[in-house]
């Protein structure tokens, strides 16, 4: 098991209620979409935040990936809405 | 190398053009892009503009990195800010400048196209009335703006 | 109803974006076009600008319509300078501000696409080693960028 | 026989030597294209000036016209090279 660190953003951030957390992930994680689903069993506040898998933008260590990204190596894995800046 | 800044301060457009063009008489083309807050018919009080720090730098500059590899351009600055900025008020800044003018406008497009949807910013909507504001939605249309940069297209 | 100038004079391209803005919290973009004297390799003292009176500010503000026609924009700029102009000195400045960015953008090109092959201004250089200036030759690029723009195209 | 005001910008007026000039037009010269034919026999520096006629770009009244439009009704009519500026 290896030390993760969480990054919530905008609407993910306040429906979680939390902008960051570091977790101990579960030896059956393997990827981004693996860690969303394993984060949806963790309480309604999770399961109300990724209700909607598919718009969820993922990055690791800073870069954007898709779901389906390996964590291994991962220092820092952040979840967040489509980007609206500019 | 592209100039990539974050901040909550607002930026002035002169100052950064003069920086681009000073001691560079070959120059002949500079474009600006400024971003501005609308009011939304009046009912808008602020934008909240929330980031991730580390990552909104880094990801700007991987944008910039591409858009100076594809065009001959001599100077490259883009600024976001971030926090609460009200209406008329500059949010983001691109300049670009190059021999000639179809370069720096290229250029210009190119960056705030794929800043706005890959640079990690959003946009929440702080009502005048007092209500809750909402998240600023993520438009279809910005995706397909960056459909016309594909050089295999 | 476009600013149209043609002037001696320098102009600030700040001002002239403030003037469009102020008091239109509609506006959600500005984008800006400077074209500036290039000093060629560091042969050339300075480009004379001669252009035909009237008919400048008249095609010109010709252009103009035509960009205010064609997209929602909320406020159009044209100054162009004449008289001899040296390296690294503005020449021509185009502001466009719109609710949005594409439209301020390709406001922006057209009026200065258009402006390059229709306005009547000439470009004569003046060496450095003092030997007579040659007239700057129309290029084919020019007229080729006006094409992109036809409607029926 | 009308009078007719003429300019000459950039090389076309370097080489006829002069930058505006009034004419009195004569009966047969009807269009923009007649006005040029009959300019060029007027001596060597408006020969010179005209000798590339299809690269001269004419206005009537400060508006671009072609060459084959009728003169009937102008009262300035100006010759230069393509534009250069912007």
């Amino acid at each position: 098991m290896s030390e993760l660190n969480l990054r919530y953003f905008a609407w993910v951030r306040e429906r979680i209620g939390t902008s960051q957390e570091s977790i101990e992930l579960p030896g059956n994680v393997a990827t981004v979409a693996d860690l969303l689903g394993w984060l949806k069993t963790r309480g309604p506040e999770y399961e109300h935040a990724f209700e909607q898998a598919d718009v969820i933008r993922t990055a690791i260590d800073q870069t954007h990936v898709p779901h389906e990204t390996p964590l291994a190596g991962a220092r820092e894995v952040a979840f967040f809405p489509p980007m609206t800046g500019g | 190398m592209a100039t990539v800044r974050v901040q909550a301060e607002p930026f002035d457009a002169a100052t950064e053009v003069r920086e681009i063009t000073r001691g560079r008489p070959d120059i002949g083309a500079v474009v600006t892009f400024t971003g501005l807050c609308r009011d939304e018919g009046g009912t808008l009080a602020a934008l909240e503009l929330e980031h991730y720090p580390g990552m909104a730098e880094a990801e700007i500059a991987r944008v910039a990195a591409e858009a100076e590899a594809r065009w001959p351009i001599t100077g490259l600055t883009a600024i976001h800010r971030f926090g609460k900025i009200a209406p008329g008020d500059d949010i983001v800044l691109v300049v670009a400048a190059s021999a000639h003018r179809a370069a720096a406008f290229e250029a210009a497009e190119f960056l705030m196209d794929f800043l706005k949807t890959r640079a990690p910013f959003w946009k929440k909507e702080h009502r005048l009335d007092g209500t809750a504001g909402d998240w600023v939605e993520a438009k279809d249309a910005d995706d397909a703006a960056t459909v016309r940069w594909r050089k295999d297209g």
